[in-house]
C-alpha cells in the first residue's frame, strides 16, 4: 500500500473529488499561488487554475459566506481556514448559515461545503493561536465534525466529507501535516459517523482523536501494555455524529472508560461522551469515567507551561491507572 | 451630517421607460397593492395572535420591491434579503398563499412552517430567504453571484439591506470581495432613515450610504424609492451591467417605512413624530405611481377600484388558504435537519 | 420586601452600581434613546446622559472590542447585546480578547466588563433567534458565565458582575423580564459562582437554572409533588464557576439527578455536570442520570414544534420518573 | 489597479523639521538601529531553537514605528498593535530585555513567558499589545481612545495594522465607530505590500488603502515610510488633531518588509522576487536616515559606528539577560486566568 503524509492524503483527497466533481472548489488565504500556508493544496493552482483554486484576502466571515452562498446555489465548496482560530470571526456564517439554512429553508436549500484546516495547539503559539474547538462546534445542530488523526482516516474522510450534501467541520492538525501512513491503493472512502478500534483490549477502553491521540494517548498505551495493562484505544474520527454503539460495546467489555481530548474541560466532548455512556451502559462501569483535557486556562507561550497544559502521556497513564483502581 | 442629501421628494410625473407595456405597469401597481393589502392584513392577525414572533412589515417602501424584482430582473435571477421579506418574496413571485400560511405555522408555508415571519424562503422562485441575522446575508448574496458566474451563467443577484446594515462587518467583507473578483451581485440599501430607532446619522459616519461604494471601487447610485419608475430604471442599469461585465453595484434607495420597525414597535414615538410620518405619507409610492399611470391615461379611477376589489380577493384567499391548512406534524422536528447524503 | 420586575432589577443593579462608580456605563444597540428594546434600560439615558448611556450601530465586534478596549483603559463597560445570538457575530472578541487578555498580558490587563442580554427562545423567533448559547461560553477558558432566574438573583448578581475584576457573560431571558419577585431592601450582592437550593427534597436532585427553571421545571416539582415525588430543586445560578459542592452534597442525599436545560443536547452543560457528578459522587449514584434539553435540531417556527423542541414539564417528570425507576 | 500610485522612493533630502535637536534625532536612529539589530539577534535565535511559535520581524519598517512613536507621540499616549511588534514596544520604551526574555519564554519576560512573539504587553509604558487575530484589536483601539475621552485626557491612541488587515470586517466597524463617536485614535496602516503571500492588490479593490477613509467621513492621508521625517511629520499632525479635536485619522504609510512573513516564510520565492528586495533595500530607511544626519552635518562616520557599537552591546545584554533568566515555575500555568476580585 502506498505511503503518503497526511499533506498528501488531503490533497489526493482534494484533487481526485476536483476531477471527479467540476462544482468542486477550493478558497482561503494563501491556498493558491503560495500552495497553501502549510502546503496542504501544494500544486493545485499549477493543475486546476484560478478559477477553482481561490486565493481570498483577509475576510472570514465574508469568504465563508461566499462559499455558504455558492453552495446553495449548487457549487460545492472546500473552504480553508489557515487555522480553525481563524474561523472564529466566521463563527456566526457557521453556526447561524451553514448549520441552520437546510432546516429553516423547510428542506429546499442545503448546504454542501466542507470548513477545513488545522485545529489546536502547535508549539509556542500561545493563546489566540491554540484552541482546539470541535466542542464548540459539535454543540451546535446541523454541523457534523470530523478530526481524523492519520493519513488513511484523513483522505477517506475529506472525500466523504465534500461528497457529503450537509455543512462540515473538518478539523486537521499542523503537527501531524508530515506524519506518513499507509493508505489504500485508488479510489476509497471512510464513512462519516464510523469510528474505529485501533487497539483491541480487555482491561480499559480508551476514547481518544486527533493529533493527541497520534501524539500523546497512543504511546501512552504501549507504556501501560508494558506495565500488563491491556487498553481498548478507540478513535471515533468523526466527532458528531458520534459511533456510540462502538464505544458502548468497548465499556460493556471493559467496564472502563477514560476519554483524552486537547480541548478545554468544560462542557467538552468528552463530558458528552461521558454522559452518553453513563446514561446507556451504566450498569457495567466498574469505576467513574475519567477525562484527560487540556488545563482549564488560555494557552502560554513558555513551552514548560504549554506541555504541562495539555494532556501528557503521565497524565493518560495516571488516569488510567485510576479507573483501574491501581497504585 | 444630516440625510437631507435625499433626492427631493417628488410626485413629478416621470414618464414610464420606452417598451414597457401599459400592462406591464398596470401589473407593477397590482403588486405593489398586493403587497400593501398583504401587510395589512398581516398586522390584523398579528393582532389576533394568530401570526408569532417578530412581524417586520413593508408598508411605504412597495415600490423598491416591485421596481426592482417585479420590474428589472428576470426569473432566473436570485434575490436574497433580510428579515423584512414578504414585499420581496411577492415580487419575485412566491405565492402569497403560502407566504400567509407560513406565517401562521403551517405545513403548507414556504418553509413547512420552519422559519416564520423571518426566513421565507423559496427556492423554484430562486428566491433565497429571508435572512435575519443583520448583514449575515450580504455575503451569501455574492456566493450566489459567484456560482453563477462560476458556471459561466448570466444571472444576477440582488441584495437587498436596511441603511443600518451597512454598519456591520460583512457589509465591509462582502463588498470588497465583490468588487476584487467582479461578481454580478446588486446590493440594495433600502435606506429607510432608521435602524430600529437609530436614525441614519446616529449609526453611520456618513449619510450617503452608497458612497461607501467608493472604498470597494464600486459603481455606486443613489435614487428616490417613491417612485416605481425610477426604481425600475436605477436597477435595471445596474442589474444590466453586472449582467454584461459581471460588475457589482451598490445602490442607495431612499425609502421610508410606515409602521414600527416591527409590530412590538409603535409607528412613532421615541425616535420619530407622528407630524414626520404624516408628512412621508403624502408621497406614498402608490399615490405617486397612481397619479402617474392616470396622468398617462394608463388607468382611470374604475381600474383602481377594480384593483381594490381584485387585491383584496387575493388576500382574503391567502387567508382562507393558510387558516384550512394543517398544522406540520411533530415529526417534522426532526426532519430537515440533514440532507440525506448519498456520498459515502 | 419590595417587590419588582426582573426588568427593574437588572435596572436598578445598573443603575445603583453607574451611582456607586462613574467608571460604568452602558453601551448597546436601542439602550438610550429607545429606552432598550426590551426597556431594561428605561430612563437610564434621560438620568445619566448620552455620555454614560450609550446607543450604538449594529456592529456587535465592534462595540464589544471598543468595550474590552476602554476597560483595559480603565472603566467598567456593560455591553448589552440586543439578544445573545446577536453575540455570534463578536464571538471572537468575547473568546480571543476579552477571555484571554489577562492572561495573555501575564497579569497587566484585566478586563472588567459585563456582556448582558437576553438568551434562549421567546415564542416563535425561529432557528436564528432562539439560541440558548452558555455552553459555547462556559467552554471557554477566562469567562465567568451567570443565568439567574429571577428578579432577587438578577440584581444581586448583576451588581457582583460589574463589580468584578473579569469579563462576564451574564444571560437573561426576554420572557422573564416581566416576572416579579421580591428583592431584599436596600444594598445587596449575590457571591458570583454560588448556588440555591430552591426546594428541599430527599427522593431526587435537580439541576435547572434559567427561563427553564422558571417556566419548566419548577411546574414539573409541583407536579411531582402532588405525586408524591420528593424533589430537591437546585438552581445553579452561576453556571461557571459551578457550585460543585451544593450539587454533590444534594446528590449524596437524594442518590439522584435529572439535569434541565434550554441548550442543545451535544457538549452542553449539563453534560459536564453529569460527568462531574459521575466522577466525584459515583459510588453514591443509584441510577443513570438524565438529562432533559433542547432537541438537537434548530428552532422551528410552528409553534408546537418549538414548544416540543423545548423541555416540557411532561419530559422533566418522565425523567425523574425515569431515575426513580418508577412507572 | 496596481500600487504605483505609491510615493515615489526617495532619498531625497528633507531637512528636519523645526524644533527637533540634534540629540532627538540621534536617538531617533538609535532606535531604528537598535530594532534592526534586535531583530536580526532575534531571527538566529529562532534558527537556533531559543524561540518558538511565530515570529514575525519588522526589518525594513522601522522607520515607522520610530517615527510615529518614538518620535510623534509622548509616553502617556498608547499603541497598539498587531503580531509584529517587536519594534514598536521597543520604540514605546518597552526594555528590550523583558522582549527577548519573552522569546526565550521566561519569567522575566513582558508577559513572564505567557503571551511570546506575538503578544508583547507593557503596561507601564501604555503599550496595550502585541495581537494575533488579524484586525481583533482595531475596535480595541477605539475604545482606548474612547476611555481618554470619558476622562476628558488629551491622550491618543496610535493603532498599527497591516495592509491586509483593512480587508476585515472589524476594519469597517471600529472605523466608523471611531468617527462617528470622534474618538482620539491614529489608525497606521503599515502597508508593506503583502498580507503574507498576497498582493495589495489581489485582496483590496483598491489599492490606494487610506481612502478607505472616505467611507468614514475620516481624515485621511499617506506617505512615504522609508523617511522617518516623513513618518515623524504626518503622523505628529494626526495625532495633534486629534488631541485637539479627538477626530481620527486614516494613515497609510508605504513601507517594505525584508523578511519573510514569518520566519518560516522565506524571503523571496512564490510572491516576490529576489531582485524586488534587493531594489527595495536601496531605500532602506537607516540608509535614508544616515544620508540626512550626515548631509545636516548632525553625525559622522565614526558617529555611526559608535552607534553600532553601542547597539551591538545593548543587544547583547538583552540576550544574556534573557539566557540566565529562570523559566516560569509551573504554577505559573494556572495564575493570571482571574483578576481577584473584591467585589462580591
Ligand atoms: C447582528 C445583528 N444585530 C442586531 C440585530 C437586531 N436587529 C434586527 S433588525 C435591526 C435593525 C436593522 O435596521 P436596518 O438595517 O435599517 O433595516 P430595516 O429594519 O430598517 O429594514 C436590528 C438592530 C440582528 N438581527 N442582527
Ligand atoms: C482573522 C485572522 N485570519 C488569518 C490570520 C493569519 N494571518 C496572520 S498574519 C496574516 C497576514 C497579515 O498581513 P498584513 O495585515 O498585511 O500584515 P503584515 O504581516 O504584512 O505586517 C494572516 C493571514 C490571522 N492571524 N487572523
Ligand atoms: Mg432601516
Ligand atoms: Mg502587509
Amino acid at each position: 500500500m502506498p505511503v503518503v503524509s497526511f499533506r498528501e492524503a488531503l490533497n489526493q483527497a482534494m484533487d481526485e473529488e476536483m476531477t471527479r466533481d467540476e462544482r468542486v472548489f477550493l478558497m482561503g488565504e494563501e491556498v493558491a499561488q503560495y500552495n497553501g500556508a502549510y502546503k496542504v493544496s501544494q500544486g493545485m493552482l499549477a493543475k486546476w487554475g484560478a478559477k477553482r483554486i481561490i486565493d481570498t484576502p483577509i475576510a472570514e466571515a465574508g469568504f465563508a459566506g461566499i462559499g455558504i452562498g455558492a453552495a446553495m446555489a449548487g457549487l460545492r465548496p472546500i473552504v480553508e481556514f489557515m487555522t480553525w482560530n481563524f474561523s472564529l470571526v466566521a463563527y456566526d456564517q457557521l453556526v447561524n448559515n451553514a448549520a441552520k439554512m437546510y432546516y429553516m429553508s423547510g428542506g429546499q436549500f442545503n448546504v454542501p461545503i466542507v470548513f477545513r484546516g488545522p485545529g489546536g495547539a502547535a508549539h509556542g503559539l500561545a493563546a489566540t493561536h491554540s484552541q482546539a474547538l470541535e466542542a464548540i462546534y459539535a454543540h451546535v445542530a446541523g454541523l457534523k465534525v470530523i478530526m481524523p488523526s492519520n493519513p488513511k482516516d484523513a483522505k477517506g474522510l475529506l472525500k466523504s466529507a465534500i461528497r457529503d450534501e450537509n455543512p462540515i467541520i473538518f478539523i486537521e492538525s499542523e503537527v501531524m501535516y508530515g506524519d506518513k501512513g499507509e493508505i489504500p491503493e485508488g479510489e476509497y472512502t471512510i464513512p462519516i459517523g464510523q469510528g474505529e478500534i485501533r487497539r483491541e483490549g480487555s482491561d480499559v477502553t480508551v476514547v481518544s482523536w486527533s493529533k493527541i491521540l497520534q501524539r500523546v494517548t497512543i504511546k501512552a498505551v504501549e507504556e501501560l501494555e508494558k506495565d500488563g495493562v491491556d487498553v481498548e484505544l478507540i478513535d471515533p474520527r468523526t466527532i458528531k455524529p458520534m459511533d456510540w454503539e462502538l464505544i458502548f460495546n468497548s465499556v460493556k467489555k471493559t467496564n472502563r472508560l477514560v476519554i483524552v481530548e486537547e480541548g478545554w474541560p468544560f462542557a467538552g466532548v468528552g463530558a458528552q461522551i461521558a454522559y452518553e455512556v453513563g446514561k446507556n451502559v451504566f450498569d457495567y462501569l466498574d469505576a467513574p469515567i475519567e477525562r484527560v483535557t487540556q488545563e482549564d486556562v488560555p494557552m502560554p507561550y513558555a513551552h514548560s507551561l504549554e506541555i504541562r497544559s495539555l494532556p501528557s502521556v503521565e497524565r493518560v497513564v495516571a488516569a488510567v491507572n485510576k479507573v483501574l483502581y491501581r497504585d | 451630517m444630516n440625510t437631507t442629501t435625499a433626492p427631493p421628494l417628488t410626485k413629478k410625473k416621470s414618464v414610464p421607460p420606452h417598451g414597457l407595456s401599459p400592462e406591464t405597469l398596470l401589473s407593477w401597481y397590482d403588486d405593489m397593492l398586493l403587497i400593501r393589502r398583504f401587510e395589512e392584513k398581516c398586522a390584523q392577525l398579528y393582532g389576533m395572535g394568530k401570526i408569532m414572533g417578530f412581524c417586520h412589515l413593508y408598508n411605504g417602501q412597495e415600490a423598491v420591491s416591485t421596481g426592482a424584482i417585479k420590474g428589472a430582473i428576470t426569473e432566473n435571477d436570485a434575490v436574497i434579503t433580510a428579515y423584512r421579506d414578504h414585499g420581496q418574496a411577492i415580487s419575485k413571485g412566491v405565492d402569497p398563499k403560502a407566504i400567509m400560511a407560513e406565517l401562521l405555522g403551517k405545513r403548507t408555508g414556504t418553509t413547512k412552517g420552519k422559519g416564520g415571519s423571518m426566513h421565507i424562503f423559496d427556492k423554484s422562485r430562486n428566491f433565497y430567504g429571508g435572512h435575519a441575522i443583520v448583514g449575515g446575508h450580504l455575503p451569501i448574496a455574492a456566493g450566489i453571484a459567484f456560482a453563477f458566474k462560476y458556471r459561466n451563467e448570466k444571472n444576477v443577484c440582488l441584495c437587498f439591506m436596511g441603511d443600518g446594515a451597512t454598519n456591520i462587518g460583512e457589509f465591509h467583507e462582502a463588498l470588497n470581495l465583490a468588487s476584487l473578483w467582479k461578481l454580478p451581485v446588486v446590493y440594495i440599501i433600502e435606506n429607510n432613515k432608521y435602524s430600529m430607532g437609530t436614525a441614519v446619522e446616529r449609526s453611520s459616519a456618513i449619510a450617503e450610504l452608497h458612497r461607501k461604494g467608493v472604498a470597494y471601487n464600486m459603481r455606486n447610485e443613489m435614487c428616490d424609492g417613491y417612485n416605481v419608475l425610477e426604481v425600475y430604471k436605477t436597477v435595471k442599469a445596474a442589474a444590466d451591467h453586472a449582467r454584461e461585465t459581471y460588475e457589482p453595484s451598490l445602490l442607495e434607495i431612499r425609502t421610508y417605512r410606515y409602521r414600527g420597525h416591527s409590530m412590538s414597535d409603535p409607528v412613532h414615538g421615541h425616535y420619530r413624530t407622528k407630524e414626520e410620518v404624516e408628512e412621508q405619507k403624502k408621497f406614498d409610492p402608490l399615490i405617486v405611481f397612481a397619479d402617474i399611470l392616470k396622468a398617462d391615461g394608463i388607468a382611470d379611477d374604475d381600474w383602481f377600484e377594480e384593483a381594490e376589489k381584485r387585491i383584496k380577493k387575493i388576500v382574503d384567499e391567502c387567508v382562507e388558504f393558510a387558516e384550512n391548512s394543517p398544522e406540520p406534524p411533530i415529526d417534522d422536528l426532526w426532519n430537515d435537519v440533514f440532507y440525506p447524503s448519498s456520498g459515502e
